[in-house]
């Protein structure tokens, strides 16, 4: 019934924005109230953890398509509200062409889509429509380098979702339906069968090119970086969550325990070293987001229910603050003139100070200081008791965050000249003030997602420890970067990994 | 059935034939011909719709706009490798003696330039086979099949350079510089085993005082850059030279030769 | 092209996926029961005969939406990065006589397919997005003869935007309508009419037509920025 | 054996977008790719001596399945939709950077990456 309405009524919008500015900006606030409204209420509907399903067309589930509206859905809505809500303020002032407004209409229904989706191939036709309006965002200020980062972005994510189609067409082959749901229960009978662990493998790589995984997503640090600052925030902190939702989904079905801790663990590490080594701040930025995927991921890995909820925590604490950095971190650049730490520091002055506070708030959070977001979501994610090697990886990231971050402190210094105000205050009240409050918020919202974390002292110890021993070690290395390889990151040699990572995932599935 | 298997089996082949084709143009045609045996394919695979659609999209609407993308007309398109003091990249402007001289020619016919770079090696394939009408970038005057080359507008010398102590007698073979100038790194050059021989503009760009004058030899006939035009394209030659001279006779090569090689 | 270390790791590590992957799907006896979910259904429940314009219009009209809307963000985006700098002065690509009487009588046999294809695509194979590309290809061929200005004095380009967008809005609001009516989303709501009769298969002939205009619009949008913009690479 | 044809034809691709520099080659190999991906999901529907799914009643004989038929005519249509934009900012890049030679203009990237102080 009113499921389909969510999307729908953003692409409706979408299509409608097309004459003045004024009108696009007005759709844009119209779209954000039905769907605040819609999510409030789907939300108090799922309160006692039951799903609301639809079959599109009123035909059976194994005819139609079927949208569900579950604990995922109920946990990423409220995180695509806020952050479409800080995305507008920000770019208000800019006065972007309505064809800007009707892109970002397309990207959030195609976000709320995914969320609702319960079809293979429905999820393979949303992943496509979001790569395609990432792929115009990223390149919108139609500047070279950006257009060379969006075109290698779009060969790659095609390139993954071949892979996922081939899939698909295994899965239909032995199985004769593309309906989630269906597909769970044909697998847990014969879980081993040959063609399980081929599907498993061509729709987990094909899904991980677009989900940021290490070795698959070679394109996010140019991509992310290169892009207008509320779009970098639109696609850290939400669409690259879209890949993780599949790969959610398609942990429910197929047997994907250790492959996704071994990504996930080479995603945290290996994303964290090129943190801690990146000359500018946009660029530290994607790479740290590389690596928190690979929390998510470990995450997923763990599957108990309380690790799903950890997950989900992590996922909207990660997509508020790392939002908030890029948005914060698009006006300290361009205030400053060029994104290098070194020039951001030695011409801080002209920072506006909100842009600091937004900074600060934004650092906090991703190192985890105890009350604040990121501590919230890790102390559910720890709390669910995962093996060590997980506890292990996910500790060291920690401490390679903070050690990365640490570059931010000089600019947090009081200055005396006031600089211009900044007159983006709006966009980052919204997102700073869930991250101050979010272990109340989400207990008040989503109760579903604090199984029993409760901040137990021996969390708060672990915590700002590792941002004690990343501080340490900041200081005491000096800044010489070793010269870590680039080659990674060129079309050729990315489409060698993608290749490389399919071969090891299927020999994880294998063993 | 038979035919089935036969035509599936066909299509790797011409889709690997189509992709290492040199020439843009004929991996497009290649590219279409697959999509159209494609859509043949789709119609034993008792699949009409996807058929029309296939044919429809991939042989009609992809290869019409991969052609028009590619098509040249109401243009002079000229493919060099950089080469200093005769077509090199400032930014994003153009400037060098050879660039000056096609741009006025360019003018001179009514057709606005467009330049792109490539590797000297592509530079006589590409205007052989008609991609390109005029090869530039320190064209060094030499026999080429199927292309003619303007006469001289400037005259030049030829270096070897590098080649261990026993390695440069006659009887070893030099290896004519090959690749992108850009990608030419100065200092593995004199230490590399095998000889390179260079052009006066690019030796200079390269030249080292620190190294001993012996592993630089200097080949003594005379030679001159040249421009590269297609076989087929005699009207365009014959323009070309007819410019040049005109610019040579009225003293405007030399001026420009100063302003540009200082 | 001497073969380099990384050209001969890339197609080794290619021909391993290849292998990995046919001999895993092989593995297993290649006779499974055949799924005939959507061919044994009754013709009466979408009136369609055409089997995939019912599954493609009517079971999962949902996905056909969405690959809309991923072919309306293309046309957005070929104009916003080529509308750039709109160049008048384009020479017509062929200037010959037969390319010019050709033309002129190909394209209405063109425009005569195309709505053939959209009308009957419930009973014959065909579809909405077939008839649209084919008469976006009979305008090309009238452009490439007549010259690109010619062309647009006629067919004026916002017209064209008006068609694409309402087309795509109807269809919108078409799928929403059923909800009002007490309906789940993406109901069929005309009558079904006879199966094989020109008039059947419920709304899937309107959905036919709507989206043929639709892609009419949008691919001779994209195909006008490309003449108007070509040669460039 | 389709599938197989449609999975060689992904390799193929592969090699052809690993291996050749030239931008719009890699283009067209990513075609490639896609239609590889397509053949599969067609040869899933296909059964043999089957007919053409047109059919009021459709039980007296072995007809294709419809469903991989209905979802190709999606997947195609979004694979031109990505080569029309892909090609597009081959043409803006080639505008810029004269060349379409894809190591080449990643140098020069990083070349005004570095001049600019970032992006």
């Amino acid at each position: 019934m009113i499921l389909a309405v969510l999307p729908l009524s953003r692409f409706v919008l979408g299509l409608l924005c097309r004459l003045s500015e004024r009108t696009a900006r007005l759709l844009a606030a119209v779209g954000w109230c039905i769907s605040a409204a819609l999510t409030i209420f789907l939300i108090v509907e799922t309160r006692d953890g039951s799903t609301i399903t639809v079959v599109l067309g009123g035909w059976s589930a194994d005819l139609g398509i079927v949208l569900r509206f579950d604990a995922v859905s109920a946990a990423v809505c409220p995180l695509v509200l806020l952050l479409e809500l800080a995305a507008i303020l920000y770019v208000r002032r800019d006065a972007p062409r309505p064809l800007f407004y009707a892109l970002l209409q397309f990207l959030l229904g195609a976000v709320f889509a995914l969320l609702l989706s319960q079809d293979l191939f429905n999820e393979y036709v949303i992943l496509e429509l979001l790569t395609l309006v990432g792929f115009l965002l990223v390149g919108y200020d139609r500047r070279p380098t950006q257009v060379w980062a969006s075109l290698k972005y779009l060969v790659l994510a095609s390139i993954g979702m071949g892979f996922f189609l081939i899939g698909v067409a295994v899965v239909y082959r032995h199985t004769g339906t593309l309906n989630l749901g269906l597909l769970a229960e044909i697998v847990a009978d014969r879980p081993d069968a040959p063609w399980v662990t081929l599907a498993a493998t061509l729709l987990t790589a094909g899904v991980a090119v677009k989900a940021g995984l290490f070795g698959f997503s070679q394109w996010l640090p140019a991509a992310h970086s290169a892009a207008p600052p509320a779009v970098s925030a639109l696609l850290s902190g939400l669409v690259i969550k879209m890949g993780i939702v599949v790969i959610l989904r398609l942990s429910q079905v197929f047997p994907l325990g250790t492959t996704l801790q071994i990504l996930g663990a080479a995603t945290a590490l290996l994303g964290v070293v090129y943190t801690a080594y990146a000359r500018n701040l946009k660029r530290m930025l994607a790479f740290s987001t590389l690596s928190q995927i690979g929390y998510l991921v470990l995450g997923l890995a763990i599957g108990t229910p309380q690790a799903l909820a950890g997950v989900l925590d992590y996922a909207i604490a990660h997509g508020l603050f790392k939002g908030l950095l890029f948005l914060a971190a698009g006006e300290a650049s361009r205030a400053v003139g060029s994104g290098r730490f070194s020039d951001l520091v030695s011409k801080r002055a002209a920072i506006p100070n909100a842009t600091v506070v937004a900074l600060l708030v934004g650092t906090l959070g991703i190192v985890g200081l105890p009350p604040l977001a990121g501590f919230g979501a890790k102390a559910v994610l720890l709390g669910s008791h995962p093996n060590v090697f997980v506890v292990t990886i996910l500790v060291l990231t920690s401490i390679g965050t903070a050690f990365s971050f640490a570059r931010l402190l000089p600019l947090f210094r009081f200055r005396r000249t006031a600089p211009r105000p900044s007159k983006r205050i709006a966009a980052y009240a919204v997102l700073a003030l869930p991250i101050l409050f979010f272990v109340p918020l989400t207990g008040v919202t989503l109760p579903s997602l604090q199984l029993g974390s409760g901040l137990r002292p021996l969390l708060v110890v672990e915590s700002v420890g590792a941002i004690a021993i990343g501080l340490l070690l900041h200081r005491l290395t000096e800044r010489r970067a070793p010269r870590l390889p680039k080659r990674i990151f060129f079309l050729e040699e990315a489409t060698l990994a993608i290749l490389i990572g399919l071969l090891l995932v299927f020999l994880c599935l294998r063993v | 059935m038979i035919a089935r298997t036969a035509l599936l089996a066909l299509l790797p082949i011409v889709a690997a034939i189509a992709l290492t084709q040199r020439r843009r143009l004929t991996a497009i045609i290649g590219m279409g011909l697959f999509s159209f045996l494609l859509a043949v394919s789709y119609l034993l695979l008792h699949a009409p719709d996807v058929a029309l659609t296939e044919a429809t999209i991939g042989l009609g609407l992809i290869t019409a706009i991969y052609v028009l993308a590619i098509r040249r007309t109401g243009r002079l398109t000229v493919v060099a490798d950089e080469a200093p003091g005769l077509f090199v990249r400032e930014g994003d402007r153009i400037v060098g003696l050879e660039h000056e001289i096609l741009a006025r020619f360019a003018r001179h016919l009514g057709l606005d330039l467009s330049v792109q770079f490539v590797p000297h090696r592509d530079v006589a394939d590409l205007v052989r086979s008609g991609e390109a009408d005029v090869g530039a970038g320190g064209w060094v005057l030499g026999e080429e099949a199927g292309v003619f080359a303007t006469r001289p507008h400037l005259d030049t010398a030829l270096f070897t350079v590098g080649g261990t102590k026993e390695g440069t007698g006659e009887g070893v073979p030099r290896v004519r510089y090959e690749g992108y100038f850009a990608d030419l790194d100065p200092k593995s050059l004199y230490t590399a085993e095998t000889p390179v021989t260079l052009d006066l503009a690019r030796f200079l760009a390269v030249q080292r005082s620190d190294v001993p004058d012996d592993s630089v030899t200097r080949h003594p006939q005379p030679r001159g850059y040249a421009f590269v035009v297609n076989g087929r394209r005699r009207d365009l030659h014959s323009a070309l030279d007819a410019y040049i001279e005109r610019l040579r006779e009225d003293g405007e090569l030399d001026r420009l030769a100063g302003r540009f090689l200082a | 092209m001497r073969p380099r270390p990384f050209h001969l790791l890339a197609i080794v590590c290619t021909v391993c996926v290849v292998l990995v992957v046919l001999l895993a799907f092989h593995s297993v006896d290649p006779e499974t029961a055949p799924h005939a979910t959507y061919v044994e259904r009754p013709v009466a429940e979408t009136g369609a005969t055409n089997r995939v314009a019912s599954v493609y219009l009517n079971y999962r009209l949902y996905d056909s939406l969405l690959e809309l809307l991923v072919f309306f963000v293309a046309v957005l985006g070929v104009r916003f990065y080529l509308g750039a700098r709109e160049r008048p002065d384009v020479p017509p690509l062929a200037e010959s006589e037969v390319v010019r009487t050709s033309a002129a009588l190909l394209f209405p046999l063109a425009v005569l397919l195309g709505v053939y294809l959209a009308a009957l695509g419930q009973i014959s194979p065909g579809g909405g997005f077939g008839a649209g590309v084919i008469a976006a290809s009979g305008l090309l061929l009238t452009s490439i003869a007549l010259g690109i200005d010619a062309i647009d004095r006629r067919i004026r380009r916002n017209a064209m935007e008006r068609i694409e967008r309402g087309a795509l809005l109807v269809l919108l609001l078409l799928m929403l309508l059923p909800l009002p009516l007490g309906r789940p989303a993406f109901a069929d709501l005309l009558p079904k009419g006879a199966p094989g009769a020109v008039l059947s298969g419920g709304s899937i002939p309107l959905y036919n037509v709507l989206i043929a205009l639709k892609v009419v619009a949008g691919a001779w949008l994209i195909l006008r920025s490309f003449v108007r913009h070509r040669g460039e690479i | 054996m389709a599938f197989s044809v449609g999975v060689v034809l992904f390799g193929i691709g592969l090699v052809a977008i690993a291996i050749r520099r030239d931008l719009v080659i890699k283009l067209l190999a990513l075609g490639l790719t896609n239609a590889g991906s397509i053949l599969c999901l067609v040869a899933v529907g296909d059964r043999p001596d089957a007919r053409v799914p047109i059919c009021a009643v459709c039980r007296d004989a072995i007809y294709a399945d419809p469903l991989p038929q209905a979802l190709v005519l999606s997947a195609i249509v979004i694979n031109f939709a990505i080569l029309a934009l892909a090609l597009v900012f081959v043409m803006r890049l080639v505008e810029r950077y004269r060349s379409t030679d894809s190591r080449h203009i990643e140098d020069l990237v990083q070349r005004d990456l570095d001049e600019g102080g970032g992006p």
